[in-house]
C-alpha cells in the first residue's frame, strides 16, 4: 500500500528571543496510508498539537522545523509540508482539519450556510444552485437538520456545532483529515456520537483520519492504529488491538492502568513524577526518571523506535535490536 | 498542549508594577512606556522644580518691557502683558500637571473604591450606583462645565473647577473598576480567600486590588491628559480661572492679543507645542501601563 | 421579548435625560455664591447695550428662569415644564431672541462640520487600521502607526491651533477662510455659498478629521490584531478562504460590531472638545454659539445648549441601542 | 460535630439576562442524605446538570431559592456573624477545578495556607508553621519546597495537592471538590483521587465529589447521585447505580463512556443532541 503522508525524522521547536528554545518534537517517525483511522494519544506537553500544525502546513513563528521532511503524496506527486505553495493548493480539497473547540471556529455574525458557502467557492467551481443543494444534502447527511444553514453559531448546541465543523472538512472528500481533540467540551452522549459519525464518513469515503486525543478510551474506540508520544517523541505504535492489549513501553503500560474501569475494583496508581520540562530534557530516554524500570543505559542513551513485532514499534531498552534492523526504522504501515 | 504550557515558566506575575515596567527596559522592551515616563519626568521637572529659579514672577503682568523676542535674557521672549514666556510656559506646565494630577489621583482612588465596593457587594447597592454611573457617563462633560464655570466667570476658584472635574470624572474608572471587579469575583482564589476565613476587605486589599494596580496606573495617567485638556478646553474659551497661568490660560492670552497675527510666535508656539508633547508623553504612558497588564493573567 | 428590550432601553434612556437635565438644573444652584446675582449683575453690567426697558425685561425673565418666586421644588417642576416644550427663554446676548431659534440656526453648520468629517475619518481610520492590524509587519503600518500616536491624544482645537499657526506661518498662501462662509454671502443652495462653505470649514474639519482618524485607526488596528489570532479567523485561513472574504467578512465585519458602538457615541458626543474647534475658527456652529453665551454670560442660551447636547447625546444612545441587535445575531433582542 | 450532609428540597433558580429574564431551575426540587460516617458521595452529571450549583450551594457560595441544607449543625447559609461562619469553614472545606487559579498569582501559594491556618484555627505564626507543614506532608510535599513560590512555579498535579493541602489545614469533617481531576492528565489524576480515598480512610474525612467522570467515580465513590437538567434522576450505592443502572437516562450514560477494555456495541445511537 503506498503511503499517503510520511513524517521522517521530524524536530521541532519553539524558539522566543530571550528564553531556551522548546524541543516540542524530537526525531518524529512515522507515515499513514490511505483508508485509516490513526490516533495519536499523549498528555499535555506531548507534542501532540505541536505535530497537527507541521501536518497541517501553517508553520508560524515560534514554531520552527530543526530538521526532518513531512510530506503529503497525492497521486503520485510529493508535497513537502513546508511547501506553502502546494500546501495552500491542496489545503481542504485533499487534506482538511477537525479543529478542537467547535465553539469558537465558526464567525458568529454569520449563518453557518453562508459560511459553509464561502468553504465550497474557495475550492470549487460551482453555480450558486449546485453548491446550495449539495450543502443541503451534505448537511442531512451528518444527521443535521437543513434549518441550521440558516442559523447563526450561538443557535446550535455544542454537538451540532461540532457536526457543521466536520461537514465543511469533508464536503470535499479530501484523502487526508487532520482532527484536534475533536471532542473535547461535548458530553459524553454527544462525544460518542460525533466520534461515530467520523468513522462512518471515513469509512464511507476511504479518507484518512489522524486523529489526537488525549483520552486512551477514544483511541480505544475508534483509531485502527494508536500512536503514543510522550515528551515530543514517539513512545510506542502499533494496531489498537494490540497496543492495548499489551502494551510494551513501560509509559504506554503505566498509562493504561491508571485508568479506573466500571466494574473493576483494581486499585489504580498515577505515574509517577512528571512531564519533564521540554526547554531542557533529560538525556537519554525521556522517560527514564519516571520509569519503574530504567537501566543504566536508559540514562545516556536515547532509545530508536524499532519493530519488535510485525507492525508494533516501540522506543524502549527493554527490547533489544533486531540485528536487521536499522536504526531509526520509519514504521510503515502494512495494511 | 502548545506553546504556552512548553515554554518555561512565564515571568512571574507577582513582580510588583514598578518592577514590571522596570524590566520591560531589559529584554521585553516596552518602549512607549519608557519613552513616556522619561519625558513626563522632564515635564515635571520643569514644571514643579524650574519655576523655584524664576527671577520675576511669570504671573505678574508688566514686570518686563512686552513684546521682545527670544533673547539670551529671555530666552522665549516676553508677552504683550510683559511676562517672560520661558518662565510662565515652566509656572503653567506646573499648575496644569498640578491640576491634572489633583484631580487624577483623587479620581482614581474614588473610582477604584466605588468600583470595587459596588462590584464585589453587588446586590441592590450594585444596582443604583450602577445607574447613577451609567447615567453620568452618557452625560456630555463639557457645556456642563462650561455652564458652570460661565456662571461664576472669574470667581471660580481654581479649587472648584477641580472638585467639578472630580465630580465628573469618578463614574469612568468606576464602572471599569466594577466590571473588572465582577470578573474577578468568579476567580477561584476569591472563593478559596473566602474559605480561608479572609474577611471581605481583606480580601479586596489582598487578593482583588492587586490585579487591579497596572489599570490604575494606566488610568492615572490617562484622567492627567482628559484634566488638562478639559481645563485647557475652558481656558481657551475664556472660562476658568484666567489669572492663573496654566497651559490652556496661555494660550487664551496669547490669542486675545492677537499673538498670532502680530508675529509674536514665541509666545504662542510653545505653550502649544508643550501641550502637544505633554498629551502625547501622558498617552505614552497610559498605553504603556495598559501593556504591562499582559502579564497578569499568566 | 422585543418589547422587553425596547422597554429595557427606553427606560434608561429616560433616566439619562432625567438626571442629565437634573444636573443642568441645579449645578449653578449648588454653588457657593448666588448664579443669579451673579447674572443679574452681568447682565446689567451689559446694560449699556441695551435700552433700559428691554435690561429691565431681561431681568424679569431672568427671575423667572430661576424661578426665584417659589420653593426649590416648584422651580424645578417649572423649569421642566418650560424644558419639555423646548422653550428656554430668550437668549440674553441676542435679546429677545429665543434660545430655541438661536439654537436651531446654528445647529446645520455643527451637524454639516461634525458629521462629514466625523464620518471621514470613520472610513479611513478603520480601513487603515484593518490593514495595519491583519498585516502587522509592514514598515509602513508602523510609521502610520506611530503618526496616529502622535496626533491622537491632542484635544481637537489645540490641533486645530497648531494647523492655523503651521498656515499661516509655513504655507500663507493656504486657501483658508475664517468664519461660515465669506462675508455677504447670503445661505442658499448656490454654488458660490457651498464652496466658500467648504473652503471655511475645511480646517476645522481637517483638525476633527485628524484627531479622530488617530483613534479609529488605533483601536481598529488593535481589534484586527486581536481577530486575527481568533479561533474562527485563523480557522478560516485553514480552510483556504479567500482573502478577501477574511478581511472583510471575519475581520472587517466583527470589528464593526465595536466601532459602530463607538461612532454612535462619538456622534453622540459632538458636544465634546470638537465643538471648541469651531471657536478658533469662528466657524458659526454651535461651539461658537456656547462661546459667545459663556462669554456674554447668556445663562439661557447655556442652559439650553447643555440641555441639548443632553437629550442628543442620550438619543445617539438609545438609537444604537435599538439598532445595534441588527448588526450582532447574538443580541437579537435577548 | 459531624459530617453528615442533609439536602432537603432544594431547589435554586437563576435569571437569565436581566430582571426581566427567564427564570432558569439549575437545580430541581434535589434532596440527598449522607450519614455520620466516612463517605464519598460522587455527584455526577453532564454540563448544565446543575452539579457544580449544588456543590456551591453546599459551601454556602450560593443561596438556595427553596428547601434547605444542613451540614452537621449547621444549615448552610443560615449561620449569623463571622464566628459562626469561621466555624462552619472549619468543618467544611472546597476544593476547585481549576488548579491554575486556585492560588491568587500575584501571591505565593503558601499565603493561602498560612491565612487558612492562623483564621481558622486561631493559631499563631509559629503554630501555623507547624499546622501548614502536616497539612503538606498529609498530600506529600515538604514546606521548605513550595513555601514563597507562585502558582506558576507549580504543575497542575503539585497545585492541585497543595489545594487539598489548605483544605485539611482545619481538619475539616466534609470537603467539597469540584471537578478536582479534569485539569489533570489522567496519568497523574489518580494520585488526587487516591488521596481522598485514603483521606476518608485515615482522617475520616466525608467528600462530595463533583465531577462528569463515571470511572473515577465509581473508582472512590460510596454513593452516587446521577444528575439531569437539575435533577437527580437516580442516586445510591457507587456499585449498583453505576454497573446495573435502572435509570433510562444513567444507561445511555455508562454506554458512552469510552472505556478502555469495553468496545461500543455499533448498532448503538444517541442520535443528535
Amino acid at each position: 500500500m503506498p503511503e499517503l503522508l510520511t513524517i521522517e525524522g521530524l524536530s521541532a521547536t519553539y524558539t522566543r528571543r530571550g528564553l531556551s528554545p522548546v524541543k516540542a518534537l524530537t526525531n518524529v517517525n512515522f507515515s499513514l496510508v490511505p483508508n485509516e483511522i490513526v490516533g495519536v494519544a499523549g498528555e499535555s506537553g506531548c507534542g501532540k498539537s505541536t505535530l497537527l500544525k507541521v501536518l497541517s502546513g501553517l508553520l508560524r513563528p515560534p514554531l520552527k522545523i530543526e530538521q526532518g521532511d513531512v510530506a503529503l503524496h497525492l497521486k503520485g506527486q510529493r508535497i513537502a509540508v513546508t511547501n506553502a505553495r502546494e500546501m495552500s493548493r491542496v489545503r481542504w480539497k485533499n487534506i482538511s482539519y477537525i479543529p478542537q473547540s467547535s465553539m469558537s471556529v465558526l464567525n458568529p455574525v454569520v449563518r453557518i450556510g453562508k459560511q459553509f458557502g464561502w468553504v465550497v467557492a474557495a475550492h470549487a467551481h460551482l453555480s450558486r444552485a449546485d453548491t446550495d443543494a449539495r450543502i443541503r444534502s451534505f448537511v442531512e447527511r451528518v444527521g443535521l437538520p437543513e434549518r441550521v444553514l440558516r442559523s447563526y453559531p450561538h443557535q446550535l448546541s455544542g454537538g451540532m456545532r461540532q457536526r457543521v465543523v466536520i461537514a465543511m472538512a469533508t464536503f470535499l472528500h479530501p484523502q487526508l483529515v487532520l482532527a484536534d481533540e475533536p471532542t473535547t467540551g461535548l458530553d459524553v452522549v454527544v462525544q460518542r456520537s460525533v466520534l461515530k459519525l467520523i468513522r462512518t464518513l471515513q469509512r464511507e469515503f476511504g479518507m484518512t483520519v489522524l486523529m489526537v486525543s488525549h483520552d486512551m478510551g477514544i483511541h480505544y474506540q475508534v483509531s485502527d492504529r494508536t500512536v503514543v508520544m510522550y515528551a515530543g517523541s514517539v513512545a510506542e505504535t502499533a494496531p489498537t488491538e494490540a497496543l492495548f492489549k499489551k502494551p510494551l513501553h513501560p509509559y504506554t503500560q503505566r498509562l493504561i492502568a491508571s485508568l479506573p474501569r466500571l466494574g473493576d475494583e483494581e486499585k489504580r496508581e498515577s505515574i509517577t513524577g512528571s512531564p519533564p520540562n521540554l526547554a531542557a530534557p533529560p538525556p537519554g530516554c525521556r522517560f527514564h526518571p519516571r520509569c519503574p524500570a530504567v537501566m543504566e543505559h536508559c540514562k545516556r542513551v536515547d532509545p530508536p523506535l524499532i519493530e519488535v513485532k510485525p507492525r508494533h514499534f516501540v522506543a524502549c531498552h527493554l527490547y533489544p535490536e533486531p540485528d536487521s534492523a536499522q536504526p531509526a526504522a520509519t514504521p510503515r504501515a502494512r495494511a | 498542549m502548545n506553546s504556552e504550557t512548553l515554554a518555561t515558566p512565564t515571568r512571574s506575575s507577582a513582580e510588583s508594577l514598578l518592577a514590571r515596567v522596570w524590566r520591560l527596559r531589559g529584554r521585553h522592551a516596552n518602549p512607549q512606556l519608557v519613552a513616556g515616563l522619561s519625558i513626563l519626568a522632564l515635564f515635571l521637572v520643569i514644571g514643579f522644580v524650574l519655576p523655584r529659579f524664576a527671577p520675576v514672577d511669570p504671573a505678574v503682568w508688566n514686570r518686563l518691557p512686552r513684546d521682545l523676542p527670544p533673547s539670551a535674557a529671555h530666552p522665549l521672549g516676553t508677552t504683550s502683558l510683559g511676562q517672560s514666556v520661558f518662565w510662565l510656559l515652566a509656572a503653567s506646565i506646573g499648575n496644569s500637571l498640578l491640576i491634572g494630577l489633583g484631580v487624577a489621583v483623587v479620581t482614581t482612588i474614588i473610582g477604584v473604591f466605588m468600583g470595587a465596593l459596588i462590584g464585589f457587594v453587588g446586590g441592590i447597592t450594585d444596582k443604583v450606583l450602577g445607574v447613577l454611573i451609567d447615567a453620568l457617563i452618557a452625560i456630555p462633560t463639557l457645556p456642563i462645565l462650561i455652564l458652570f464655570a460661565a456662571v461664576f466667570k472669574g470667581a471660580a476658584s481654581v479649587t472648584a473647577l477641580v472638585i467639578i472635574l472630580i465630580a465628573f470624572n469618578w463614574p469612568w474608572p468606576a464602572r471599569q473598576v466594577r466590571a473588572m471587579v465582577l470578573s474577578l469575583r468568579e476567580r477561584q482564589f476569591i472563593d478559596v480567600a473566602r474559605f480561608s476565613g479572609q474577611g471581605t476587605a481583606k480580601i479586596i486589599v489582598r487578593e482583588i486590588v492587586p490585579h487591579l494596580l497596572p489599570w490604575a496606573a494606566a488610568n492615572l495617567t490617562n484622567t492627567v491628559l482628559v484634566a488638562i485638556s478639559l481645563e485647557t478646553g475652558l481656558a481657551v474659551i475664556g472660562v476658568s480661572n484666567l489669572n492663573y497661568p496654566t497651559l490652556g490660560t496661555m494660550i487664551y492670552w496669547a490669542l486675545q492679543y492677537q499673538a498670532m497675527f502680530l508675529g509674536l510666535w514665541w509666545w504662542i508656539v510653545p505653550p502649544a507645542l508643550a501641550t502637544i508633547v505633554l498629551f502625547i508623553t501622558l498617552f505614552l504612558c497610559s498605553s504603556g501601563f495598559s501593556r504591562t497588564q499582559g502579564g497578569q493573567h499568566a | 421579548m422585543v418589547l422587553r428590550y425596547i422597554s429595557t432601553r427606553l427606560l434608561s434612556y429616560l433616566l439619562i435625560i432625567f438626571i442629565g437635565v437634573t444636573i443642568v438644573f441645579f449645578v449653578p444652584r449648588f454653588t457657593p455664591v448666588s448664579a443669579a446675582e451673579a447674572i443679574i449683575s452681568q447682565a446689567y453690567s451689559q446694560g449699556s447695550f441695551l435700552d433700559p426697558d428691554a435690561a429691565e425685561a431681561m431681568r424679569e425673565n431672568l427671575l423667572e428662569s430661576f424661578g426665584l418666586q417659589g420653593t426649590l421644588l416648584e422651580q424645578y417642576g417649572g423649569f421642566w415644564r418650560r424644558a419639555l416644550t423646548g422653550d428656554f427663554g430668550p437668549s440674553f446676548s441676542v435679546f429677545p431672541t429665543p434660545v430655541s431659534q438661536l439654537i436651531l440656526e446654528a445647529l446645520p453648520w455643527t451637524v454639516g462640520l461634525l458629521v462629514v468629517s466625523s464620518l471621514i475619518a470613520w472610513v479611513l481610520g478603520n480601513l487603515m487600521g484593518l490593514f495595519a492590524g491583519y498585516f502587522e509587519r509592514g514598515a509602513g503600518w508602523r510609521v502610520m502607526e506611530a503618526i496616529a500616536v502622535a496626533i491622537y491624544p491632542v484635544p481637537y482645537y489645540i490641533l486645530g491651533l497648531a494647523l492655523i499657526l503651521m498656515v499661516s506661518y509655513l504655507f500663507p498662501t493656504f486657501p483658508i477662510g475664517i468664519g461660515g462662509v465669506a462675508i455677504g454671502l447670503e445661505p442658499g443652495f448656490s454654488l458660490e455659498f457651498l464652496l466658500s462653505a467648504l473652503q471655511n470649514a475645511l480646517l476645522p474639519a481637517l483638525s476633527i478629521v485628524l484627531v479622530s482618524y488617530g483613534w479609529w485607526f488605533l483601536s481598529m488596528k488593535a481589534l484586527a490584531e486581536g481577530l486575527k489570532r481568533e479561533d474562527y479567523v485563523v480557522f478560516a485561513e485553514t480552510m483556504g478562504l479567500r482573502r478577501r472574504t477574511i478581511l472583510g467578512r471575519f475581520v472587517l465585519r466583527n470589528a464593526m460590531l465595536p466601532q459602530v458602538t463607538q461612532l454612535a457615541m462619538s456622534l453622540g458626543s459632538v458636544f465634546s472638545g470638537a465643538l471648541l474647534t469651531e471657536v478658533l475658527f469662528a466657524y458659526p456652529g454651535l461651539g461658537t454659539l456656547l462661546y459667545t453665551a459663556a462669554a456674554n454670560g447668556d445663562y439661557n442660551l447655556l442652559v439650553g445648549i447643555a440641555a441639548l447636547s443632553v437629550v442628543a447625546v442620550a438619543t445617539a444612545g438609545l438609537l444604537l441601542d435599538l439598532f445595534y441587535p441588527l448588526l450582532d445575531p447574538r443580541v437579537r433582542y435577548a | 460535630m459531624s459530617g453528615s450532609l442533609e439536602i432537603a428540597a432544594v431547589t435554586k433558580t437563576f435569571r437569565s439576562g436581566g430582571p426581566w429574564g427567564e427564570t432558569v431551575r439549575a437545580v430541581d426540587d434535589v434532596s440527598l442524605n449522607v450519614a455520620d460516617k466516612p463517605t464519598v458521595l460522587s455527584l455526577v452529571g453532564e454540563s448544565g446538570s446543575g452539579k457544580t450549583t449544588l456543590a456551591r450551594l453546599i459551601l454556602g457560595l450560593l443561596q438556595p431559592t427553596l428547601g434547605t441544607i444542613r451540614v452537621g449543625d449547621y444549615e448552610v447559609g443560615r449561620m449569623r456573624g463571622r464566628a459562626a461562619r469561621q466555624a462552619f469553614m472549619r468543618d467544611v472545606q472546597p476544593i476547585f477545578q481549576n488548579p491554575y487559579d486556585t492560588f491568587n498569582p500575584v501571591r505565593p501559594v503558601t499565603d493561602a495556607l498560612f491565612e487558612t491556618a492562623q483564621n481558622l484555627t486561631g493559631a499563631s505564626r509559629r503554630q501555623a508553621e507547624a499546622l501548614v507543614a502536616e497539612a503538606l506532608k498529609t498530600v506529600g510535599l515538604e514546606l521548605s519546597e513550595v513555601e514563597g513560590k507562585y502558582q506558576n512555579a507549580f504543575s497542575g498535579g503539585q497545585l492541585q495537592r497543595l489545594s487539598v493541602a489548605r483544605a485539611l489545614i482545619p481538619k475539616p469533617k466534609l470537603i467539597v471538590a469540584d471537578e478536582p481531576v479534569s485539569a489533570l492528565d489522567a496519568s497523574l489524576r489518580m494520585t488526587v483521587v487516591n488521596l481522598f480515598a485514603e483521606l476518608r480512610d485515615t482522617l475520616g474525612i466525608s467528600f462530595v465529589y463533583v465531577t462528569h467522570d463515571l470511572s473515577t467515580a465509581y473508582y472512590i465513590s460510596d454513593q452516587v447521585a446521577i444528575m439531569h437538567r437539575g435533577k437527580v434522576v437516580e442516586a445510591g450505592a457507587a456499585d449498583r447505580v453505576l454497573t446495573h443502572p435502572e435509570h433510562d437516562y444513567t444507561r445511555r450514560l455508562v454506554a458512552a463512556i469510552p472505556q478502555v477494555g469495553v468496545k461500543w456495541d455499533d448498532d448503538f445511537d444517541a442520535g443528535v443532541a
